[in-house]
Protein backbone atom coordinates (compact mmCIF):
# COMPACT_ATOMS: atom_id res chain seq x y z
CA UNK A 1 0.00 0.00 0.00
CA UNK A 2 1.17 3.13 -1.07
CA UNK A 3 1.33 6.68 1.58
CA UNK A 4 1.34 9.80 0.81
CA UNK A 5 2.28 12.84 2.92
CA UNK A 6 1.46 16.84 1.83
CA UNK A 7 2.56 20.16 3.18
CA UNK A 8 3.63 20.20 6.65
CA UNK A 9 2.48 16.82 7.30
CA UNK A 10 4.96 15.65 4.68
CA UNK A 11 7.94 17.99 5.93
CA UNK A 12 7.01 17.17 10.07
CA UNK A 13 6.98 13.02 8.53
CA UNK A 14 10.07 13.37 6.67
CA UNK A 15 8.83 11.22 4.14
CA UNK A 16 6.54 12.33 0.79
CA UNK A 17 5.51 8.81 -0.48
CA UNK A 18 6.10 5.13 0.93
CA UNK A 19 5.10 1.36 0.17
CA UNK A 20 4.18 -0.19 3.46
CA UNK A 21 2.68 -3.07 4.04
CA UNK A 22 0.20 -2.41 7.18
CA UNK A 23 0.08 -4.55 10.65
CA UNK A 24 -3.07 -7.50 10.02
CA UNK A 25 -5.03 -5.61 12.32
CA UNK A 26 -5.54 -2.05 11.05
CA UNK A 27 -8.73 -1.40 9.56
CA UNK A 28 -9.23 2.22 8.88
CA UNK A 29 -7.76 5.60 8.86
CA UNK A 30 -7.78 6.18 12.54
CA UNK A 31 -5.67 2.42 12.92
CA UNK A 32 -3.02 3.30 9.82
CA UNK A 33 -2.07 6.33 12.18
CA UNK A 34 -1.89 4.97 15.49
CA UNK A 35 0.52 2.62 13.50
CA UNK A 36 2.63 5.28 11.90
CA UNK A 37 2.95 7.28 15.55
CA UNK A 38 4.87 4.07 16.35
CA UNK A 39 7.39 4.22 14.24
CA UNK A 40 9.28 7.83 14.58
CA UNK A 41 9.33 11.18 16.04
CA UNK A 42 8.90 12.44 12.74
CA UNK A 43 5.54 10.57 12.44
CA UNK A 44 4.32 11.37 16.31
CA UNK A 45 5.36 14.89 15.35
CA UNK A 46 3.22 15.26 11.74
CA UNK A 47 -0.04 13.42 13.62
CA UNK A 48 0.36 14.63 17.14
CA UNK A 49 -2.39 17.27 16.34
CA UNK A 50 -5.52 15.18 14.60
CA UNK A 51 -7.90 18.32 14.65
CA UNK A 52 -5.53 19.37 11.38
CA UNK A 53 -5.00 16.36 9.51
CA UNK A 54 -7.09 15.38 6.53
CA UNK A 55 -6.96 12.25 4.58
CA UNK A 56 -7.65 10.63 0.97
CA UNK A 57 -8.09 6.86 0.45
CA UNK A 58 -7.63 6.03 -3.27
CA UNK A 59 -7.85 9.81 -3.81
CA UNK A 60 -11.14 10.21 -2.53
CA UNK A 61 -11.65 12.79 0.77
CA UNK A 62 -12.17 10.23 3.53
CA UNK A 63 -12.65 10.17 7.46
CA UNK A 64 -10.95 8.51 10.37
CA UNK A 65 -13.07 5.90 9.97
CA UNK A 66 -13.09 5.17 6.64
CA UNK A 67 -11.88 1.39 5.72
CA UNK A 68 -8.17 0.89 4.34
CA UNK A 69 -9.25 -3.03 3.42
CA UNK A 70 -7.89 -3.37 -0.52
CA UNK A 71 -7.04 0.75 -0.80
CA UNK A 72 -4.08 1.29 -3.13
CA UNK A 73 -3.20 4.92 -1.59
CA UNK A 74 -4.05 6.74 1.70
CA UNK A 75 -2.84 10.31 1.79
CA UNK A 76 -2.38 12.59 4.64
CA UNK A 77 -2.34 16.34 4.67
CA UNK A 78 -3.62 19.62 6.45
CA UNK A 79 -6.86 20.96 5.84
CA UNK A 80 -6.62 22.61 2.02
CA UNK A 81 -5.60 26.31 0.84
CA UNK A 82 -5.66 26.91 -2.44
CA UNK A 83 -7.73 29.13 -4.64
CA UNK B 1 -12.43 21.80 -18.35
CA UNK B 2 -10.15 21.41 -15.81
CA UNK B 3 -6.24 22.17 -15.93
CA UNK B 4 -3.51 22.22 -13.59
CA UNK B 5 -0.33 24.01 -14.60
CA UNK B 6 2.40 26.19 -13.68
CA UNK B 7 1.99 28.75 -17.03
CA UNK B 8 -0.03 31.64 -16.30
CA UNK B 9 -3.09 32.62 -17.72
CA UNK B 10 -4.52 35.17 -19.72
CA UNK B 11 -8.59 35.81 -18.46
CA UNK B 12 -9.65 37.55 -21.88
CA UNK B 13 -7.83 34.68 -24.02
CA UNK B 14 -9.45 32.09 -22.46
CA UNK B 15 -12.94 33.29 -22.20
CA UNK B 16 -12.16 33.89 -25.92
CA UNK B 17 -11.71 30.26 -26.47
CA UNK B 18 -14.73 29.56 -24.93
CA UNK B 19 -16.92 31.34 -26.72
CA UNK B 20 -15.88 31.07 -30.30
CA UNK B 21 -18.07 30.69 -32.66
CA UNK B 22 -21.09 30.49 -29.85
CA UNK B 23 -24.28 32.90 -29.92
CA UNK B 24 -26.11 30.94 -27.06
CA UNK B 25 -24.05 32.58 -23.81
CA UNK B 26 -25.59 35.48 -22.89
CA UNK B 27 -23.18 35.89 -19.51
CA UNK B 28 -19.36 35.43 -18.22
CA UNK B 29 -18.41 35.82 -14.84
CA UNK B 30 -14.55 35.14 -14.24
CA UNK B 31 -13.01 34.79 -11.20
CA UNK B 32 -9.52 35.08 -10.89
CA UNK B 33 -7.28 34.73 -7.29
CA UNK B 34 -4.31 36.74 -7.25
CA UNK B 35 -0.74 36.02 -5.38
CA UNK B 36 -1.61 38.57 -2.45
CA UNK B 37 1.10 40.47 -0.37
CA UNK B 38 -1.23 41.63 2.94
CA UNK B 39 1.20 43.58 4.45
CA UNK B 40 3.14 45.63 1.47
CA UNK B 41 6.69 43.06 1.02
CA UNK B 42 6.28 40.56 3.46
CA UNK B 43 5.74 37.80 1.08
CA UNK B 44 8.92 36.92 -0.91
CA UNK B 45 7.12 34.26 -3.14
CA UNK B 46 4.57 31.54 -2.96
CA UNK B 47 5.04 27.82 -3.60
CA UNK B 48 1.58 25.99 -4.34
CA UNK B 49 1.86 22.29 -3.95
CA UNK B 50 -1.03 19.91 -4.97
CA UNK B 51 -1.71 15.96 -4.67
CA UNK B 52 -1.21 15.28 -8.50
CA UNK B 53 -4.40 12.70 -9.47
CA UNK B 54 -6.12 13.48 -7.02
CA UNK B 55 -6.38 17.06 -7.65
CA UNK B 56 -7.72 16.86 -11.11
CA UNK B 57 -10.22 14.24 -10.21
CA UNK B 58 -11.84 16.87 -7.50
CA UNK B 59 -11.91 19.77 -10.18
CA UNK B 60 -13.66 17.57 -12.27
CA UNK B 61 -15.92 16.45 -9.64
CA UNK B 62 -16.47 20.30 -8.41
CA UNK B 63 -16.83 21.18 -11.92
CA UNK B 64 -19.53 18.07 -12.89
CA UNK B 65 -21.52 19.26 -9.60
CA UNK B 66 -21.94 23.19 -10.93
CA UNK B 67 -23.18 22.07 -13.97
CA UNK B 68 -25.75 20.11 -12.84
CA UNK B 69 -26.58 22.47 -10.85
CA UNK B 70 -27.27 25.27 -13.26
CA UNK B 71 -27.78 25.58 -16.65
CA UNK B 72 -23.98 26.37 -18.34
CA UNK B 73 -22.81 26.84 -21.63
CA UNK B 74 -19.50 26.28 -20.52
CA UNK B 75 -16.89 26.31 -17.38
CA UNK B 76 -13.80 26.25 -16.91
CA UNK B 77 -11.03 25.81 -13.91
CA UNK B 78 -7.45 26.76 -14.15
CA UNK B 79 -5.62 26.16 -10.93
CA UNK B 80 -1.96 26.60 -11.26
CA UNK B 81 1.34 25.11 -9.05
CA UNK B 82 4.66 25.76 -8.48
CA UNK B 83 6.59 29.20 -7.28
CA UNK B 84 4.41 32.25 -7.74
CA UNK B 85 5.02 35.72 -6.90
CA UNK B 86 3.34 38.56 -5.16
CA UNK B 87 0.15 40.10 -8.04
CA UNK B 88 0.53 36.27 -9.99
CA UNK B 89 -2.31 34.89 -11.14
CA UNK B 90 -3.32 31.43 -8.82
CA UNK B 91 -6.37 30.72 -9.87
CA UNK B 92 -9.33 30.60 -12.69
CA UNK B 93 -12.10 30.08 -12.58
CA UNK B 94 -15.22 30.67 -15.61
CA UNK B 95 -18.74 29.57 -15.49
CA UNK B 96 -20.81 30.82 -18.93
CA UNK B 97 -24.34 30.91 -18.87
CA UNK B 98 -27.76 32.28 -21.37
CA UNK B 99 -28.61 34.27 -18.14
CA UNK B 100 -26.38 36.42 -15.38
CA UNK B 101 -27.68 34.85 -12.17
CA UNK B 102 -26.38 31.33 -12.77
CA UNK B 103 -23.37 32.30 -14.29
CA UNK B 104 -22.74 34.50 -10.36
CA UNK B 105 -23.86 31.48 -8.49
CA UNK B 106 -21.81 28.72 -10.40
CA UNK B 107 -18.48 30.88 -10.34
CA UNK B 108 -19.23 31.68 -6.73
CA UNK B 109 -19.57 27.74 -5.88
CA UNK B 110 -16.59 26.74 -8.07
CA UNK B 111 -14.81 29.14 -6.04
CA UNK B 112 -15.90 27.78 -2.60
CA UNK B 113 -15.89 24.32 -2.90
CA UNK B 114 -12.58 24.44 -4.45
CA UNK B 115 -11.35 26.47 -1.82
CA UNK B 116 -12.69 23.07 0.69
CA UNK B 117 -11.95 20.29 -1.46
CA UNK B 118 -9.60 20.63 -3.70
CA UNK B 119 -5.65 19.14 -2.83
CA UNK B 120 -3.62 22.40 -2.71
CA UNK B 121 -1.43 23.71 -0.42
CA UNK B 122 0.19 27.02 -0.06
CA UNK B 123 3.29 27.78 1.53
CA UNK B 124 4.47 31.76 2.25
CA UNK B 125 8.09 32.51 1.94
CA UNK B 126 8.60 35.42 3.95
CA UNK B 127 12.71 36.06 2.74
CA UNK B 128 14.45 33.77 4.72
CA UNK B 129 11.57 31.98 6.43
CA UNK B 130 8.69 30.00 4.89
CA UNK B 131 5.40 29.33 6.41
CA UNK B 132 2.50 27.11 5.50
CA UNK B 133 -0.79 29.05 5.40
CA UNK B 134 -3.37 28.04 6.93
CA UNK B 135 -7.12 27.28 6.56
CA UNK B 136 -9.94 29.97 7.23
CA UNK B 137 -12.71 29.00 8.83
CA UNK B 138 -14.61 31.44 6.58
CA UNK B 139 -14.00 29.20 3.19
CA UNK B 140 -15.56 26.37 5.50
CA UNK B 141 -19.10 27.96 5.85
CA UNK B 142 -18.68 30.23 2.75
CA UNK B 143 -19.03 25.71 1.48
CA UNK B 144 -21.04 24.88 3.38
CA UNK B 145 -24.13 27.43 2.30
CA UNK B 146 -24.03 25.40 -1.02
CA UNK B 147 -25.50 22.17 0.79
CA UNK B 148 -23.95 19.69 -1.18
CA UNK C 1 -13.65 53.69 -14.11
CA UNK C 2 -16.34 54.51 -16.68
CA UNK C 3 -16.49 53.89 -20.29
CA UNK C 4 -19.21 54.32 -22.66
CA UNK C 5 -17.98 53.05 -26.23
CA UNK C 6 -18.87 51.64 -29.48
CA UNK C 7 -15.63 49.53 -29.88
CA UNK C 8 -14.98 46.21 -28.22
CA UNK C 9 -13.21 45.16 -25.14
CA UNK C 10 -10.67 42.74 -24.02
CA UNK C 11 -11.05 40.95 -20.62
CA UNK C 12 -7.92 40.30 -19.90
CA UNK C 13 -6.30 43.73 -21.37
CA UNK C 14 -8.69 45.20 -19.16
CA UNK C 15 -7.98 43.37 -15.99
CA UNK C 16 -4.39 43.56 -16.56
CA UNK C 17 -4.33 47.45 -16.61
CA UNK C 18 -6.35 47.31 -13.04
CA UNK C 19 -4.16 45.05 -11.80
CA UNK C 20 -1.13 46.53 -12.98
CA UNK C 21 2.32 46.80 -10.38
CA UNK C 22 -0.83 45.94 -7.85
CA UNK C 23 -0.09 43.40 -5.02
CA UNK C 24 -3.22 44.06 -2.46
CA UNK C 25 -5.34 42.14 -4.95
CA UNK C 26 -6.36 39.19 -3.90
CA UNK C 27 -10.11 38.22 -5.93
CA UNK C 28 -11.12 39.86 -8.92
CA UNK C 29 -14.57 38.96 -10.60
CA UNK C 30 -15.31 39.78 -14.08
CA UNK C 31 -19.17 39.91 -15.53
CA UNK C 32 -18.92 40.52 -19.45
CA UNK C 33 -22.76 40.36 -20.95
CA UNK C 34 -23.17 39.71 -24.99
CA UNK C 35 -25.94 39.13 -27.26
CA UNK C 36 -27.26 36.24 -27.26
CA UNK C 37 -28.74 34.69 -30.40
CA UNK C 38 -31.83 32.71 -27.77
CA UNK C 39 -33.95 31.28 -30.76
CA UNK C 40 -30.65 30.50 -33.12
CA UNK C 41 -30.82 32.81 -36.29
CA UNK C 42 -33.75 34.80 -34.80
CA UNK C 43 -31.70 37.97 -34.14
CA UNK C 44 -29.67 39.29 -36.98
CA UNK C 45 -27.97 42.56 -35.06
CA UNK C 46 -28.72 44.69 -31.69
CA UNK C 47 -28.59 48.31 -31.49
CA UNK C 48 -27.59 49.75 -28.14
CA UNK C 49 -29.42 53.46 -27.78
CA UNK C 50 -28.26 55.67 -24.66
CA UNK C 51 -28.74 58.70 -23.08
CA UNK C 52 -25.38 60.42 -23.64
CA UNK C 53 -24.37 62.71 -20.45
CA UNK C 54 -27.04 60.77 -18.32
CA UNK C 55 -25.32 57.47 -18.88
CA UNK C 56 -22.19 58.48 -17.42
CA UNK C 57 -23.43 59.82 -14.64
CA UNK C 58 -25.57 56.98 -13.23
CA UNK C 59 -22.69 54.17 -14.02
CA UNK C 60 -20.64 56.80 -12.04
CA UNK C 61 -23.09 56.29 -9.15
CA UNK C 62 -23.30 52.83 -9.77
CA UNK C 63 -19.70 52.30 -9.18
CA UNK C 64 -19.24 54.81 -6.40
CA UNK C 65 -22.39 52.48 -5.19
CA UNK C 66 -20.44 50.01 -4.72
CA UNK C 67 -17.16 51.26 -3.10
CA UNK C 68 -19.06 52.69 -0.31
CA UNK C 69 -20.32 49.29 0.41
CA UNK C 70 -17.37 46.88 -0.52
CA UNK C 71 -13.50 47.51 0.08
CA UNK C 72 -12.97 47.33 -3.26
CA UNK C 73 -8.70 47.83 -4.53
CA UNK C 74 -10.52 48.77 -8.16
CA UNK C 75 -13.62 48.66 -10.30
CA UNK C 76 -14.59 49.13 -14.11
CA UNK C 77 -17.76 49.12 -15.71
CA UNK C 78 -17.54 49.45 -19.71
CA UNK C 79 -20.83 49.80 -21.72
CA UNK C 80 -20.83 49.05 -25.67
CA UNK C 81 -23.44 51.06 -27.86
CA UNK C 82 -23.99 51.31 -31.49
CA UNK C 83 -24.75 48.04 -33.86
CA UNK C 84 -23.80 44.89 -32.02
CA UNK C 85 -23.66 41.27 -33.40
CA UNK C 86 -24.61 37.63 -31.67
CA UNK C 87 -21.76 36.55 -29.73
CA UNK C 88 -20.53 40.34 -29.32
CA UNK C 89 -19.56 41.95 -26.04
CA UNK C 90 -22.16 44.59 -24.31
CA UNK C 91 -20.99 44.86 -21.09
CA UNK C 92 -17.78 44.46 -18.77
CA UNK C 93 -18.18 44.98 -15.08
CA UNK C 94 -14.99 44.51 -13.03
CA UNK C 95 -14.61 44.51 -9.11
CA UNK C 96 -11.61 43.47 -7.51
CA UNK C 97 -10.53 43.32 -3.67
CA UNK C 98 -8.55 41.53 -1.26
CA UNK C 99 -11.10 38.83 -0.75
CA UNK C 100 -13.60 37.15 -3.03
CA UNK C 101 -17.09 37.53 -1.60
CA UNK C 102 -16.47 41.26 -1.88
CA UNK C 103 -15.44 40.85 -5.47
CA UNK C 104 -18.50 38.91 -6.42
CA UNK C 105 -20.71 40.68 -4.62
CA UNK C 106 -19.45 44.04 -6.13
CA UNK C 107 -19.66 42.68 -9.33
CA UNK C 108 -23.21 41.49 -8.99
CA UNK C 109 -24.68 44.59 -7.49
CA UNK C 110 -22.94 46.90 -10.22
CA UNK C 111 -24.83 44.39 -12.69
CA UNK C 112 -28.27 45.02 -11.45
CA UNK C 113 -28.20 48.32 -10.87
CA UNK C 114 -26.53 48.61 -13.91
CA UNK C 115 -29.47 46.98 -15.39
CA UNK C 116 -32.13 49.14 -13.58
CA UNK C 117 -30.63 52.11 -13.51
CA UNK C 118 -28.51 53.09 -16.23
CA UNK C 119 -30.40 54.35 -19.90
CA UNK C 120 -29.36 52.03 -22.10
CA UNK C 121 -31.97 50.63 -24.49
CA UNK C 122 -31.73 47.54 -27.02
CA UNK C 123 -33.61 46.92 -30.01
CA UNK C 124 -33.10 44.05 -32.13
CA UNK C 125 -33.12 43.55 -35.69
CA UNK C 126 -34.39 39.70 -36.33
CA UNK C 127 -34.09 40.70 -40.25
CA UNK C 128 -36.59 43.24 -41.98
CA UNK C 129 -38.53 43.98 -38.72
CA UNK C 130 -36.93 45.73 -35.55
CA UNK C 131 -38.25 45.18 -31.63
CA UNK C 132 -37.27 47.14 -28.90
CA UNK C 133 -36.10 44.70 -26.21
CA UNK C 134 -38.61 44.29 -22.84
CA UNK C 135 -37.43 45.04 -19.75
CA UNK C 136 -37.49 41.68 -17.88
CA UNK C 137 -38.92 42.01 -13.85
CA UNK C 138 -36.72 39.88 -12.80
CA UNK C 139 -34.02 42.63 -13.10
CA UNK C 140 -36.19 44.78 -10.95
CA UNK C 141 -36.33 41.62 -8.62
CA UNK C 142 -32.25 41.58 -8.40
CA UNK C 143 -32.25 45.02 -8.07
CA UNK C 144 -34.06 45.34 -5.12
CA UNK C 145 -32.25 42.93 -2.94
CA UNK C 146 -29.44 45.28 -2.37
CA UNK C 147 -32.15 47.70 -0.82
CA UNK C 148 -30.23 51.10 -1.97
CA UNK D 1 -36.06 74.14 -21.75
CA UNK D 2 -35.21 70.95 -23.79
CA UNK D 3 -37.31 67.94 -24.18
CA UNK D 4 -35.46 64.31 -25.21
CA UNK D 5 -37.14 60.77 -26.13
CA UNK D 6 -35.29 57.70 -26.34
CA UNK D 7 -36.13 54.34 -27.33
CA UNK D 8 -39.55 53.60 -28.56
CA UNK D 9 -40.78 56.73 -27.20
CA UNK D 10 -38.51 58.70 -29.43
CA UNK D 11 -40.05 56.68 -32.44
CA UNK D 12 -43.52 57.33 -31.61
CA UNK D 13 -43.29 60.44 -30.57
CA UNK D 14 -41.48 61.41 -34.25
CA UNK D 15 -38.56 63.14 -32.13
CA UNK D 16 -35.69 62.92 -30.52
CA UNK D 17 -34.83 66.12 -29.15
CA UNK D 18 -36.93 69.57 -28.86
CA UNK D 19 -36.79 72.74 -26.95
CA UNK D 20 -40.01 73.87 -25.55
CA UNK D 21 -41.84 76.80 -23.41
CA UNK D 22 -43.93 74.91 -20.99
CA UNK D 23 -47.61 76.26 -20.32
CA UNK D 24 -47.65 78.23 -16.87
CA UNK D 25 -49.75 75.94 -15.39
CA UNK D 26 -46.93 72.92 -15.69
CA UNK D 27 -45.42 72.15 -12.12
CA UNK D 28 -44.56 68.57 -12.72
CA UNK D 29 -43.48 65.58 -15.01
CA UNK D 30 -47.46 64.66 -15.08
CA UNK D 31 -48.18 67.97 -16.17
CA UNK D 32 -45.51 68.06 -19.08
CA UNK D 33 -46.83 64.19 -20.30
CA UNK D 34 -50.55 66.13 -20.35
CA UNK D 35 -49.58 69.05 -21.93
CA UNK D 36 -47.62 66.86 -24.71
CA UNK D 37 -50.62 64.55 -25.30
CA UNK D 38 -52.17 67.36 -26.94
CA UNK D 39 -49.58 68.17 -29.20
CA UNK D 40 -50.43 66.08 -31.77
CA UNK D 41 -50.85 61.92 -32.52
CA UNK D 42 -46.84 61.00 -32.28
CA UNK D 43 -47.26 62.49 -28.63
CA UNK D 44 -50.34 60.46 -27.54
CA UNK D 45 -49.38 57.34 -28.98
CA UNK D 46 -45.73 57.78 -27.27
CA UNK D 47 -47.60 58.58 -23.50
CA UNK D 48 -50.91 56.40 -23.70
CA UNK D 49 -49.34 53.65 -21.42
CA UNK D 50 -47.88 55.80 -18.63
CA UNK D 51 -46.76 52.37 -16.88
CA UNK D 52 -44.31 51.83 -19.43
CA UNK D 53 -42.51 55.18 -19.42
CA UNK D 54 -39.89 56.59 -17.43
CA UNK D 55 -38.40 59.87 -16.79
CA UNK D 56 -35.57 61.92 -15.84
CA UNK D 57 -35.24 65.66 -14.73
CA UNK D 58 -32.08 67.03 -15.28
CA UNK D 59 -30.11 63.61 -15.79
CA UNK D 60 -31.87 62.19 -12.80
CA UNK D 61 -34.00 59.27 -12.55
CA UNK D 62 -37.64 60.78 -11.44
CA UNK D 63 -41.12 60.63 -11.43
CA UNK D 64 -44.47 62.04 -12.65
CA UNK D 65 -44.85 63.91 -9.43
CA UNK D 66 -41.29 65.28 -9.78
CA UNK D 67 -41.01 69.44 -10.33
CA UNK D 68 -40.07 70.63 -13.29
CA UNK D 69 -39.56 74.59 -12.13
CA UNK D 70 -35.97 75.67 -13.07
CA UNK D 71 -35.26 72.06 -14.73
CA UNK D 72 -33.32 72.43 -18.00
CA UNK D 73 -34.06 68.94 -19.43
CA UNK D 74 -36.57 66.69 -19.19
CA UNK D 75 -35.89 63.29 -20.56
CA UNK D 76 -38.83 60.43 -21.79
CA UNK D 77 -37.94 56.65 -22.08
CA UNK D 78 -39.25 53.42 -21.91
CA UNK D 79 -37.74 51.33 -19.02
CA UNK D 80 -33.91 50.70 -19.81
CA UNK D 81 -32.76 47.10 -20.87
CA UNK D 82 -28.80 47.63 -20.99
CA UNK D 83 -26.28 45.55 -19.92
Amino acid sequence: MKLLYFAWVRQKAGVAEEDVTLPGDVRDVSGVISWLRTRGEGYEAAFCDLSVIRCAVDQEHGGFDTPVAGAAEIAFFPPVTGG
Amino acid sequence: MIRVQTEDFDIGAEVAALTAGRTDIGAIVTFSGLVRDANGGSVASMELEHYPGMTEKELARIEREANERWPLQASLVIHRVGKLLPGDNIVLVVAASAHRQAAFEAASFLMDYLKTRAPFWKREDTGGETRWVDARESDGVAAAKWKV
